[in-house]
């Protein structure tokens, strides 16, 4: 039931707005005539409306959500709690620095936590999500290259393998995004990429290890290649909760990244955001990093912006960023410490491998069984795809009714009814086992009665939806006069 | 170590399992030249008790000042349950909902948002929102040059009136792409977009037209003219929105003779707390006909095996998780939690409730402007009608006044001399529902003493008064 | 699953606690040798369980909960909130004056209103629910009878329709409890309560209107009958919600009275409090109202304890009462307003008699129907019973089904396979509308399929649970050792 | 109209259907002469925003001091997520799980407190909660008074050395029944309950005897030698133990030869805020013989018509709902909040997390009494071992010192005079995980302060110091 369904004409949540004047001073002709039907509730119906739809959603707070790519671990609460100290959220984005020393030196802190973990010279909280942050990775490769007047570089070179956001924003900067294939061990495939080099090249989207769950190996030979090509490397960092405290995109040699603080840094992922995207560069990009920033003379902070920072890509957003993201990856990250930071890499490493073995144990098909699974690992259910006539989808479908939320599915599109496992450090050994007994649960079942698999799930609120339906008769919204019928 | 739940046991068992000696040898595709070292400057983690300490000292530290700034992020107040709600882990701690049938919660609601949205903007379509409201101008923008089939141009006109921010984003977020931002002059007289000066461009290619209502200087515009305008010059017309204003105002669906083709704004005065900036929440409406053009997620309503009602993702051809390279953007995580906490702040609100916010924050704007010029010295800057905001002259330095004004701990406005020199002494102000009577007595009283001390050629002893 | 079965020895939420050295200066033998086994689990594995837990529940937040007698009515967020505002929250009970006066004037402005709406002269905040406001209450009628030695007195009236509190708390002020019966109208039988009263007549405790949902009409003719005898009247408060604003308990005669702020002001119930039940005393009573209290120079407050209170029947707990629940309470008393007091009545009233209404026109048996329901009503299910061979119980199992909570059931005793309806004023038109409908529903059920009704609830996390077996082998806690089982 | 839903067309609707003209006519029986005016001086209701308003002037008020009393109520630590979880819909607003099936989450969680708090108490049996410590205390002594067969006698055995207010709730709370309360005094040198002072009760008939653990002093009770006394003497014993220091000390399931028979206490140190002192719970334990003179509710384990493991209220033939004048005691609506926060508190922090916590507290304590008698003028009062609180002499009245303590927004501790007058100038002083080495360095100085002023004799100027 739609909460439109249940308005009625003249019903309102009256605790919250007395009434007021008729505006004086606007022309009648700028006033609303007819009242947007917005819902009209009592309090209490709102509550029970969205206290009980939010039963309806599989969480991390609720559920095992292994979702590859997407680190769905624990949220701790006092990042939340304290990021929504009164004092801090009601500071307004404009308020001078005398009254913002506070929210200041949290937000240094940061910069120079990240600075760090990353190994890079200077960071910028602006970007508001990992795309963002991608984009402001790749002006600054832009903007590095136009300062230096070497303007026919025209190509971004992106793997096969990489996530839809590398691409598409290769071209939000107003460059063509150039596929470089995947060998079958899961690294890039080296000649591919040298014939690809070139003059036109600007620079080259990485994430390490790989959205393939695997570690590139040569690296270093990469961004010798590259950078010999005249072109810079952009590190994609959304698996860096891989590889914390072990290895540092700085020290492979990347000249900028974005970090996903919706994933390494356990903000919340809120139902699809709000996240946040730092960005971190190498001295020679540091001119163009994204304002604002907060900067400091060893006592007071203040902000960076276009008057200290000519040369900066420039403003990302109205304000400074999702900053109440930053500060709960803030408190995580303070939480953590040096040594909480590197056990992120361990156990989540840990995690990953100790599914992946289980699975390859249980018959499983692992699409790179020779490596060593980072964070996260794929497997390929092709087999059971042409032997059980299952396919990714019903496995994932059939999860869910054991409770657990699916693995990203058909991504990577290079692996064929692909699952990529996230399990992060977060989860107990029992879920992992847990969701291995489902597995192997759900080919057996596949064994004996394949179209009932195929009708799953069966026990959440709804059966499998039309996704078809959905997309060709369009039906975006409620219509008024709905709740009537 | 925090939040990890292995016991040494189970790693040990774990490790056998995997054949492993040690969690080092998980790591060993690794290059040793790479490895890293201890991270130690991060220092020891602190306990929750330290860390709660640490950000209540912080949060004390900025003196929870009495403000009386707007300038695109307003202090409204927000019902206790909007966050309660919003902040419930199976809305906090769920991702974008790829699995439909284990996120009808989230669905559902973001549909019902998509309906709130086109109700309030009069418009045919939502999206489930973008980043924030300058960045969601820029992907208005993006959007208008993909689809204004009659423009071969990638110049858009946009005000000088319009938030210096959101130009600036919008700059920065569509100059690779070779668009070309023109921007249009504001009437020195009434604040309002000069017509004089868009006739300058009359017949030109262009893709489209930035409208606000209100303008970053809290002025209304004549939006049926500038919508009429931008149509009979071939050009789409994007509008800027304060969404609460929407509420009181004529929605972008209507303006003109047959409303704006895009409209897009900043949702943060439906139900997200200032927050130093974010996050807040982009909105973006268009046409029906622009739909396959639109950024972002869109959910669709949808019937399930059983023709049971469900809500699912829906054109996720335009995406970039489906279209890469081609999709209409590169946007991925959202602001979802932002809209779930808009989307309840609108029903506990309604229509009734958020015109009634609306009025009062004008007739709080109304009182302020008429007790701080009622000091003699002080002058409203612009004729135009404002909505909620307005500029104010002052017969001195409006950096000195602030300065002065926030050693009293009162936010007296923002600054204009930055982006609009040409203004003069110009501070813009604003006094939301949260402000009482007796909040802009204070001002006035401090904004009074600040004069008198002048007056006096003795500004600097003014931090003795009280 | 018990989360002492999520728990591994070692494991720990780590984030709460650091080390910590061993105690200096208390004796070995003090110190404990074994620990206690309790849980050990990570901090989300403690989110997750007690999510998944709380959704296991009904509650006013999700569900319809018209239980007789208890006022589910919505509890606003907003009491929550500032309930627990930093300040709030950190105050210690023992603060000095100086530290205290902002929570002092809110505790005493919720006396004057309590005072306001219920007619009283002066009202005691301290008991912490509505059995120790009746204890402190009949305490006081002791403590006066006491005071001018009058102590023959050993008898306190009870009508059989009472709340069970009532008589246990007679027994427990060192009284014996004596019945008085109801006529079939609904009201006391003035009869037996004229042979009840007597020399031995320490008092009488009503609740009007009574746990019968009507209102006893003849209230002034009982009061004037016990003062006569030289009896007092207690006011039992738990329906208070019905006569805001209408009729007041001092006015009526009572000599002293309990509010149940849980019940009334909208506290809420937290899965069987806390609550709070302040008293309200005439005149006479004053000298004996229960500490703390706030009294007030007019100017600064203070407390009032056993030096300004020598009379009083004293302490009824370490501190001053369930303060927290007090805030929330003043939070909804400053909301409603005048206006909004007397519409509590007016609505829940109007609620009422409109579910009765429909359910008798539907052909369900009222228990009084010749009178107006109140706040709440009776319905009694004794026809069904004989005709249907289903009883009050398979009703209220099956009304789970439908999603709503069940009325309270068998009780007030006297009524049989009765169920005490109270919809509260916060609830719309539609959820009467669908109790009502599904209460016809389970009557056709019951004729088509009986058995099938005595098996409900079908749809809920267990079905019906063997209170026999609970109650004969007893297995009150975990046992350690399950886990391993 | 806050909260109520009805719009005009309903409730004219309503009243169709119940055949009434209006809404007065529903309380037609209310006669004339009874009904009442218009309630007028409780004046309009405010909206969200301004009860919002006043409500943080009001915390604001009370300013937040440097906290050192404890005397009962203890300032922890308590995870952010206790409190997010507990306000959750679903246990906020449900009531007393009568609807077993309906309620199976508060009731599994109660089942969970029950083995925890037995667990931590070395107990047989706990219920689900009382109302706070001291009348848990009044419910355990008629509880010992029923359940006593050996002894004919209503007169229990209490030191004074026990909270006193928990002394003054018992009496209020027992009196009615005939019970007496006698006083066992306390060492003067040891300040532990005075064995001396006991045995001159030795052969009397009393039903019980009361051990705090530790006592209001802080100091740790020989229980061993006091649990077996009692039972030497035929009488009942009583545990009152801080559930805190269970985690670190002997628990009463283990004092003396057989353990005790009763153990009550105040719940708080478990995850309740010390909100002005309420709401807490009070818990119980007993020995299993004891079980049904038990006060309270108690969750059972069960299983379904299915066989399926479940959970109910159970041993209700104790409680007034069904025994109404024989019941073991009155109480009906108890503490199940509060109840829920401890669980999910002692679930985040384990045994050993809350033996930490004991034994930083403990560490604190022993770090402020050096700090302040180091200043020379300040003695420890007591001779016996503390845990967490202690009581020291001052060189001048304590409430003096307090005074001035406090208008520095230091709140030094509880001042013993009105209920020990024969301590002399004693102070009892608390410092929990809170309260960091800074803290205890501000309080040093300020008490170094006071006692300068003294010397010099000028106590009154001391205000302007800083
Ligand atoms: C590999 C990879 N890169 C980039 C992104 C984009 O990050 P965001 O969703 O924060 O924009 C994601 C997240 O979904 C990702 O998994
Ligand atoms: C009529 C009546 N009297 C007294 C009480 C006792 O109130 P409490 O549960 O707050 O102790 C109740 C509540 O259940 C009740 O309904």
């Amino acid at each position: 039931m739609l909460i439109f369904e249940h308005s009625k004409p003249g019903r309102r949540a009256q605790a919250q707005a007395p009434s007021a004047d008729k505006p004086a001073g606007i022309p009648e002709k700028l006033l609303r005539k007819r009242k947007p039907r917005l819902p009209e509730v009592s309090e209490m119906q709102a509550v029970r409306h969205y206290t009980r739809l939010s039963q309806k959603n599989f969480s991390i707070d609720t559920q095992f959500y292994p979702l590859g790519s997407c680190t769905m671990k624990y949220n701790p609460r006092a990042c939340n709690s304290l990021a929504m100290l009164p004092g801090l959220i009601n500071r307004h984005p404009l308020a001078p620095d005398t009254h913002s020393q506070g929210f200041m030196s949290a937000m240094h802190e940061l910069q120079e936590i990240l600075k760090e973990v990353t190994g890079m010279s200077a960071v910028s909280l602006a970007p508001m999500a990992g795309a963002q942050g991608e984009f402001s990775g790749i002006a600054m490769i832009r903007a590095y290259h136009d300062a230096r007047n070497d303007t026919g570089r025209t190509e971004i070179l992106v793997p096969d393998a990489a996530h839809g956001t590398n691409p598409a924003t290769a071209v939000m900067c107003g460059y063509k995004a150039r596929e470089i294939p995947t060998k079958a061990d899961g690294d890039v495939d080296m000649d591919a990429l040298q014939d690809a080099l070139g003059p036109q090249t600007a620079g080259i989207m990485l994430t390490n290890p790989s959205t393939l769950g695997v570690f590139e190996r040569r690296i270093k030979e990469i961004a010798d290649r590259v950078h010999g090509a005249g072109g810079l490397l952009y590190y994609d960092g959304a698996n860096l909760n891989a590889i914390l405290g072990r290895v540092r995109p700085g020290d492979m040699g990347f000249d900028v990244i974005h970090m996903n603080l919706h994933k390494t840094f356990s903000t919340p992922h809120g139902g699809g955001g709000p996240g946040a995207g730092p960005v971190g560069v190498s001295e020679r990009l540091l001119p163009f990093l994204p304002i604002p920033m907060v900067g400091t003379d060893g006592r007071d902070f203040h902000w960076l912006t276009e008057e200290q920072c000519p040369q900066s890509i420039g403003r990302l957003s109205a304000f400074a960023g999702n900053a109440g993201v930053l500060l709960r990856a803030y408190v995580y990250a303070k939480m953590l410490g040096a040594e909480g930071m590197h056990r992120v890499a361990d156990y989540s490493t840990l995690n990953a491998n100790y599914m992946l073995k289980r699975l390859m144990d249980a018959g499983f098909t692992a699409a790179y069984p020779e490596r060593r699974a980072t964070h996260e690992f794929i497997i390929t259910l092709k087999k059971e795809a042409k032997e059980l006539g299952v396919n990714a989808m019903d496995f994932a479908k059939r999860l869910l009714d054991y409770g657990m939320h699916a693995p990203t599915t058909y991504f990577p599109l290079l692996v064929p009814e692909c699952f990529l496992i996230e399990p992060t450090e977060t989860e107990a050994r029992e879920s992992l086992d847990a969701f291995v007994d489902a597995m192997i649960q759900i080919r057996e079942e596949a064994k004996t009665d394949a179209e009932k698999l195929k009708g799953a799930p069966y026990s959440l609120p709804v059966r499998r939806l039309d996704d078809v339906r959905a997309a060709r008769e369009l039906d975006l919204h409620w219509q008024p006069g709905e709740d009537q019928a | 170590m925090p939040f990890i739940p292995h016991t040494d046991k189970e790693v040990r068992q774990m490790l056998d399992v995997i054949g492993a000696e040690s969690i080092d040898d998980l790591f060993d595709e690794i290059p040793d030249a790479l490895r890293c070292g201890s991270l130690e400057s991060l220092g020891d983690g602190l306990w929750e008790q330290e860390i709660s300490t640490l950000m209540q000292e912080k949060a004390r530290e900025d003196g929870q000042p009495l403000c009386f700034i707007g300038a695109g992020a307003y202090d409204h107040h927000i019902p206790a349950a909007v966050w309660q709600l919003a902040t419930r882990g199976e809305y906090y701690t769920a991702y974008t909902p790829y699995q439909a049938e284990a996120s009808q919660g989230t669905l559902q609601l973001l549909y019902e948002y998509q309906s709130m949205m086109t109700e309030l903007m009069a418009m045919d379509v939502s999206n489930a929102s973008l980043y924030d409201g300058a960045s969601a101008l820029a992907e208005a923008v993006l959007m208008a040059v993909r689809a204004n089939r009659k423009s071969k141009s990638r110049r858009i006109l946009i005000p000088r009136a319009l938030h210096p921010h959101y130009r600036a984003t919008v700059h920065t977020l569509v100059k690779n792409q070779g668009i070309e931002l023109v921007e249009v002059a504001y009437d020195d007289k009434t604040g309002q977009t000069s017509l004089d000066d868009l006739n300058r461009h009359k017949g030109g290619d262009f893709a489209a037209l930035v409208i606000p209502q209100p303008n970053f200087f809290g002025v209304l515009e004549d939006v049926d003219v500038l919508a009429g305008w931008a149509q009979a010059n071939g050009m789409l017309s994007i509008a800027v929105v304060n969404p609460l204003a929407m509420a009181l105002l004529t929605p972008p669906g209507e303006w003109g003779p047959q409303g704006v083709d895009i409209c897009c704004g900043e949702g943060q005065p439906l139900g997200a707390p200032l927050s130093s900036g974010g996050p807040y929440f982009g909105f973006m409406c268009c046409s029906q006909k622009l739909v396959r053009q639109m950024p972002g997620r869109i959910i669709g309503r949808t019937v399930d095996l059983d023709g049971r009602e469900g809500f699912a993702l829906t054109l996720q051809a335009r995406e970039q998780h489906i279209r890469r390279s081609k999709a209409t953007s590169n946007i991925c995580t959202n602001q979802g939690l932002m809209v779930t906490a808009a989307t309840i702040h609108m029903s506990l609100m309604g229509a009734e409730g958020l015109s009634r916010i609306a009025r009062r924050c004008h007739g709080n704007l109304q009182l302020l402007v008429g007790k701080l010029t009622g000091l003699g010295e002080i002058e409203p800057r612009f004729s135009g009608s404002v909505f909620h905001e307005a500029v104010l002259t002052l017969p001195m330095e409006t950096r000195q006044v602030l300065r002065t004004l926030a050693a009293h701990n009162v936010l007296g406005g923002f600054d204009l001399a930055t982006h609009y020199p040409e203004l003069g002494n110009a501070l813009l102000i604003c006094a939301t529902e949260n402000r009482s009577g007796n909040d802009m007595d204070k001002y006035r009283l401090k904004m009074e003493q600040v004069l008198a001390s002048r007056r006096q050629g003795a500004c600097a002893t003014m931090a003795k008064f009280d």
